[in-house]
């Protein structure tokens, strides 16, 4: 369960006293005590962190706070975890989806701990050819794009389960990037995908039309923080810190929306509308609420009953809020269940 | 021989364009090199000959002189520069099936990939000939070289000789008017060639074909020939003798009189080259080049040890 | 007795049994999900075995594996015979093949899928594409081996232009042909991951490619083995037809 | 005048102005997103020209190619030239190579990451690995087509087994390594894409796999044309440096 | 010629390991069809030979008489199967420096990688002598076969003599005790190859090293030789007979005693072929093999046209 912030012991980071261990709680931790760092994240393309890199390096956010932010770009988020376990990150991200697969199915030696959440968002709608698919039973008999581990499986999953559809009838396209989920919504390839908000202008461009959103099959995503266990322990000041400066530059960036989306525009290529689009379609803050603890339950019930991993288990067991709490003691609201 | 002109040469020159050199075909052997250099002079200049239809007319010259680049030219496998050579008065602007060539490498000339019959009946099938109709004229054509029971086998089952023999029935099943052959012995030993040369003359009393034979081998010349055309030395080099050779066949090589005949040759080989260094370099000079012209006509003498 | 300890080490059973020694030993000192060791991929092979996974996999990578080469072959030879017997063939579609032999087949994933769907038509064209290099620059050599004196022979035997390329140029190059089927045979085996990355439900490369989203590292030694396996045998039983049947146009083995 | 038209043909420039203008006619039917035309094109690289981008990714995955390729150089030329020279190299480690190169380097892509890290140093293992097999079997191929006379006279002359091998296994595989060196480079450029698929920042292959990530199809065509136009001339400039220098070899580009 | 043994050949048989075949160094020419099918037969079958210090020594036979296969053996390319072979009393157990090899194709024999110098360097660099001293030997060595001026060379950039004079060099300068030559001249052409017999005279007068010659040329050998074994044929071929020809150097091949002598040698290889054949084959088919025996003599005699 929530280990209690306040007994925590964590190794300072300032070389002059790394022998001793001192004692940290909300009360008397500051972070401008905090001494240079240096941070490895695994980003996903276009996620928050890659912006804060971005916004880092267009400004020295970060590094002018002591934090030196490392990133690597994957094109998933998922795909940040092989990093983390074999310590070649401190820091990715996964969607609980993803982060419950994961779990489940290297229960016996992982150490994976999501620490904060991200996001929650409600921005994903199934977009659909409004030719074929008038009614999700009308997937029946045709094709619907997914992507291969990720989220989207436990959307449609979700969405067979509300509306009654044979799954067995939906014949399932793996892609491996939305621009090809797009391509195939153009040559009239495909029959739906699960569309975030941010990219939706591409599919209504090619005549697609909104059918259902994630909310209205019970599958609200929820995207978080994920570390080693032992990074979180040995350096909870700096992740506190990290999490603490990501939080005000989210703000900053919110200032400067638009100057912001500039910076991306040239750096990435990715449109500045769909920057600015995509960023307001989320909040931006770093939390750990009750009913996002509930979610990741639900989520690994759904997915053990689903064969997706041999034992249930409890996610309880795999998150450690700590450093959140430092920081953000207010933030930090799940009890175990 | 008829005293019909079946080849008429006249005032043929050959100047090698150097820039599509490796794309043309001749490939001399290595002991070229005396050209390098020159690559803008005429290796043939003002080349004149009639060969009457049935004759069997021998090209002799030093290794490098141009009798394979006038060969060529009658082939059809290069252009002249200038000239005319007709076959039958037909001005020759191409390869063509009339005129049969065989090459000095039967490796490289026959097809690997198709048995002897095969290779045999290949002009006739590039004709269009019936199958039965091929499969009979090349069985003559196997017998009359000597490679009765060898039909299904394959080049790379047969010797040297016998893949000549193939080259040469291969000709002859075309039956084309006139038979080109490029030192067809050259790369033979003595034994296999000698008897080659004596089915080649043979298949030519009974076929009674325009023979145009290339070799530096001057027995080789008197051996086969009826009319020899003796060479010059490149460049400019052209035909500036013509031997007939007064012996019945077959002819005996250690006959004395055939012996002496080939001293003849030889002399006129050796005169000929001679007048044609002279010509290149100045007549003061050719004394020197004396003991020069006699070692280009030992190596074109391949009879002594 | 020595001859039968030659012959063991001949056949490469020693080096496979050192290999997986190698394996095992490396394997203990990491986590099944970093390393699997050859026990736990025996493991999870027997699991898509028994489930008929794995053959569902095989069969179907190595159907657009044979069609995807099938039609390089188709394409690439007769290309690579009119650009290596024609001139004019040749420069105007060397400096493509020069080019785009450079340009990785991922590179056109999206493009595909775009241009060709999301069916068997994109894999097998990403495939075909993929092979077909190796086929054309084989097949290009080989015409240039055949020695200038057959077409002359040819030509002097009355066959035309036509006719000297199927009679000379097409047998002449076989041994060359097979030799960039052969090649063209290994780069379609290796890209049917690239090709399965694309809208693919199954296959060996979906396997390996998804595998780690499931975190099934054993599983990605499984398809890794069987392609390297089917690779292996595909090849030795090309190179024995080959050899068996085209000994007289040159082919060696 | 002949000859002008002539060299015009022959320089390629005729097919690639015949391709350009099938390339623009074909974007007409299509959404830049899908299918750029060679001005939007244009532009996009103007843009990552401009702001440096484009550069620091050629330079990045050139150094990338050139690392992967160096190692792949100096590791497959000396295997190969020992399996072609020894019998019993030849027995224990041809299996493998057999085995491995039908095994694509996509399908370690998951596990280099594990086991080598997000760093260069997966990358370029990446790139060694594709890239090794065409070095090691074209030296291979060299050192069987030595004539065995070239070793019997070194041995009457006086070489030991080590020295005949420096001074006739060596440089009379010369051209074959070449050949194997050319092949090798062509692959390590190709491989550049699935090297940087994963974990990277910057990059062509980045370039050309993570642009769909953001949708710009025209930058995708970028990376490609570049790929394109960097193994182009990096091959052109490999066979004439070759040419020049070991033409006492055997090497005739 | 000294009187003390420099090679001695006892009791040696030869049988090849058919499986092995291809893992041999051993390329005979392409007319040893004759043998296959009796891979498992013994191609030499107790052959016993004395070779004295500094003599020039022919070994003469029929084609796939096993010339070359005893050559390998004394030179260590080829394991015996039963016998022993010493120089200088010490078993030959495998190649060594102070036996030079000339081997008949001289492009597949030097380095094309190398100058003529350093090809001719070669020996001595393998023994580590110094730069200086190599460069005088192999200077020395290029200058007795008449290559001086070409030092800088590159293979490609000379002819088929040139080259062959390449290999005489790079053995001599390798200061061999003896010379082996497996018939090094007869890939070249007549003229050639008599200004490198006189050549090789010239050396082995100056050097005196001991020759071993491989030739199918009679008058080659009569030419060349001190002493000429005769071979039998294969299978169980050996030497069976020991002719030494009585004429100084220089001889003269049209000086007739020499042409008598070359008549002679001729009869002896015929009887020794004749012999062997009845042997394999039972006496009473003999006669019958008359033919054949000529034929075959006839094929080992270059001399005729
Ligand atoms: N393709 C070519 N390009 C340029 N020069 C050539 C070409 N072929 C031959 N030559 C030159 O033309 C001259 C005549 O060559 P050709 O082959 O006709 O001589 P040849 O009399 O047949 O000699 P050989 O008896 O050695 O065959 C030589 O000096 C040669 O170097
Ligand atoms: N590597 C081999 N394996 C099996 N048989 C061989 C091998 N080499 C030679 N032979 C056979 O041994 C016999 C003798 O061959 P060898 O080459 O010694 O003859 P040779 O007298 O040198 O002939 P030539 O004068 O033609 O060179 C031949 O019948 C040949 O077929
Ligand atoms: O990879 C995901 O985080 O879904
Ligand atoms: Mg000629
Ligand atoms: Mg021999």
């Amino acid at each position: 369960g929530n280990e209690g912030a306040d007994t925590i012991e964590a190794g300072s980071k300032l070389k002059s006293d790394e022998e001793t261990k001192v004692e940290i709680d909300p009360e008397n931790f500051n972070i401008d005590d905090v001494g240079e760092f240096t941070i490895r994240v695994g980003v996903n393309s276009g996620d928050g962190n890659q912006y804060l890199k971005i916004l880092d390096n267009h400004t020295g956010y970060l590094k002018d706070r002591g934090i030196n932010l490392e990133t690597t770009e994957f094109a998933a988020g998922i795909n940040t975890i092989d990093a983390i376990t074999t310590d070649q990150l401190d820091v990715g991200l996964f969607a609980d989806y993803a982060g419950v697969n994961r779990i489940g199915n290297t229960l016996a030696d992982t150490q994976l701990r999501a620490f904060a959440t991200i996001r929650k968002s409600n921005a994903y709608n199934l977009y659909v050819n409004p030719d074929t698919i008038k009614e999700p039973k009308d997937l029946e008999g045709h094709t619907a794009i997914s992507m291969a581990g990720v989220v989207f499986e436990y959307d449609y999953g979700k969405l067979f389960e509300t509306y009654d559809i044979d799954k067995s009838k939906v014949e399932l396209v793996n892609v491996s990037s939305t621009q090809e989920a797009i391509a195939l919504a153009a040559t009239n390839g495909a029959d739906s995908y699960w569309v975030n908000d941010q990219i939706a202008p591409k599919f209504e461009e090619v005549g697609w039309k909104p059918l259902v959103n994630i909310s209205d099959v019970d599958a609200t995503m929820y995207t978080f923080l994920v570390a080693n266990n032992s990074y979180l322990e040995e350096h909870k000041a700096e992740v506190a810190k990290f999490l603490k400066v990501s939080d005000e530059a989210f703000d900053y960036i919110d200032e400067n929306l638009d100057e912001f989306a500039g910076w991306v525009q040239a750096d990435i290529g990715l449109d500045k509308d769909l920057v600015i689009r995509g960023w307001k379609e989320a909040t931006h803050n770093y939390t750990f609420p009750q009913d996002a603890y509930e979610d990741l339950l639900k989520v690994e019930d759904w997915c053990y009953k689903n064969g997706n991993f041999p034992t249930e288990y409890d996610f309880t067991d795999y998150i450690n809020t700590d450093a959140l709490a430092l920081v953000s003691p207010d933030e930090v609201t799940w009890q175990a269940k | 021989m008829s005293n019909n002109t079946k080849i008429k040469i006249e005032h043929i020159s050959k100047k090698y364009d150097v820039e599509n050199k490796a794309l043309l075909f001749t490939k001399g052997n290595s002991a070229h090199d005396n050209f390098v250099g020159h690559e803008t002079d005429f290796v043939l200049k003002d080349v004149n000959l009639e060969i009457k239809e049935g004759e069997f007319h021998i090209f002799l010259g030093a290794s490098g002189c141009g009798k394979t680049t006038l060969l060529n030219i009658v082939a059809g496998f290069l252009n002249k520069t200038e000239g005319s050579v007709k076959l039958d008065d037909k001005e020759i602007s191409g390869p063509g099936s009339e005129r049969g060539v065989v090459f000095q490498n039967a490796d490289s000339a026959i097809f690997p990939w198709l048995t002897v019959q095969k290779n045999v009946e290949y002009g006739l099938r590039m004709r269009g000939v019936k199958k039965e109709e091929r499969k009979k004229i090349a069985l003559d054509a196997i017998e009359l070289v000597g490679l009765k029971g060898h039909e299904h086998k394959y080049p790379d089952e047969l010797s040297g000789g016998m893949k000549q023999r193939v080259q040469i029935a291969r000709s002859i099943a075309a039956n084309p008017e006139v038979l080109i052959m490029d030192e067809p012995f050259g790369a033979l030993d003595a034994q296999t060639r000698r008897t080659l040369q004596d089915e080649l003359i043979n298949i030519w009393k009974k076929t009674g074909k325009t023979i145009l034979f290339v070799t530096h081998d001057i027995a080789e010349a008197v051996y086969l020939g009826e009319n020899i055309s003796i060479f010059s030395v490149a460049p400019d080099a052209s035909i500036v003798d013509k031997i007939t050779v007064p012996y019945k066949y077959p002819r005996d090589v250690n006959d004395q009189r055939v012996g002496e005949f080939i001293k003849y040759t030889t002399e006129q080989l050796e005169n000929a080259i001679r007048a044609s260094k002279a010509k290149h370099e100045g007549l003061q000079k050719a004394e020197n080049e004396e003991e020069a012209v006699e070692n280009e006509v030992a190596e074109a003498n391949s009879v002594a040890v | 007795m020595k001859n039968i300890t030659r012959k063991i080490i001949k056949s490469g059973i020693i080096s496979w049994a050192v290999l997986f020694v190698i394996w095992g030993i490396v394997s203990l000192f990491y986590a099944e999900s970093f390393f699997p060791s050859p026990v736990e991929t025996f493991v999870g092979f027997k699991e898509i075995v028994l489930n008929g996974k794995l053959w569902e996999d095989i069969s179907i990578s190595v159907q657009r594996v044979l069609l995807g080469w099938s039609r390089a072959l188709l394409i690439g030879i007769p290309v690579g015979l009119l650009i290596g017997r024609f001139r004019i063939v040749n420069w105007f579609i060397e400096p493509f093949i020069n080019f785009f032999r450079f340009v990785p087949a991922i590179g056109f994933l999206t493009l595909f899928l775009m241009w060709f769907g999301v069916g068997e038509e994109s894999k097998l064209i990403l495939i075909t594409y993929a092979s077909i290099f190796p086929i054309i620059i084989n097949t290009i050599a080989g015409v240039n081996t055949i020695n200038p004196v057959k077409y002359q022979a040819a030509e002097s035997l009355g066959a035309n232009r036509f006719q000297s390329f199927i009679t000379v140029t097409v047998p002449g190059a076989v041994p060359s042909i097979l030799t960039g089927a052969r090649l063209g045979l290994s780069t379609a085996i290796i890209s049917i991951v690239g090709a399965e990355m694309l809208a693919a439900n199954s296959g060996l490369g979906y396997l390996v490619y998804t595998s780690r989203l499931y975190y099934r590292t054993d599983w990605i030694f499984v398809g890794i083995v069987t392609l390297g396996v089917l690779g292996f045998f595909a090849d030795k039983f090309l190179r024995f037809v080959a050899k068996k049947s085209l000994k007289h146009y040159g082919v060696t083995g």
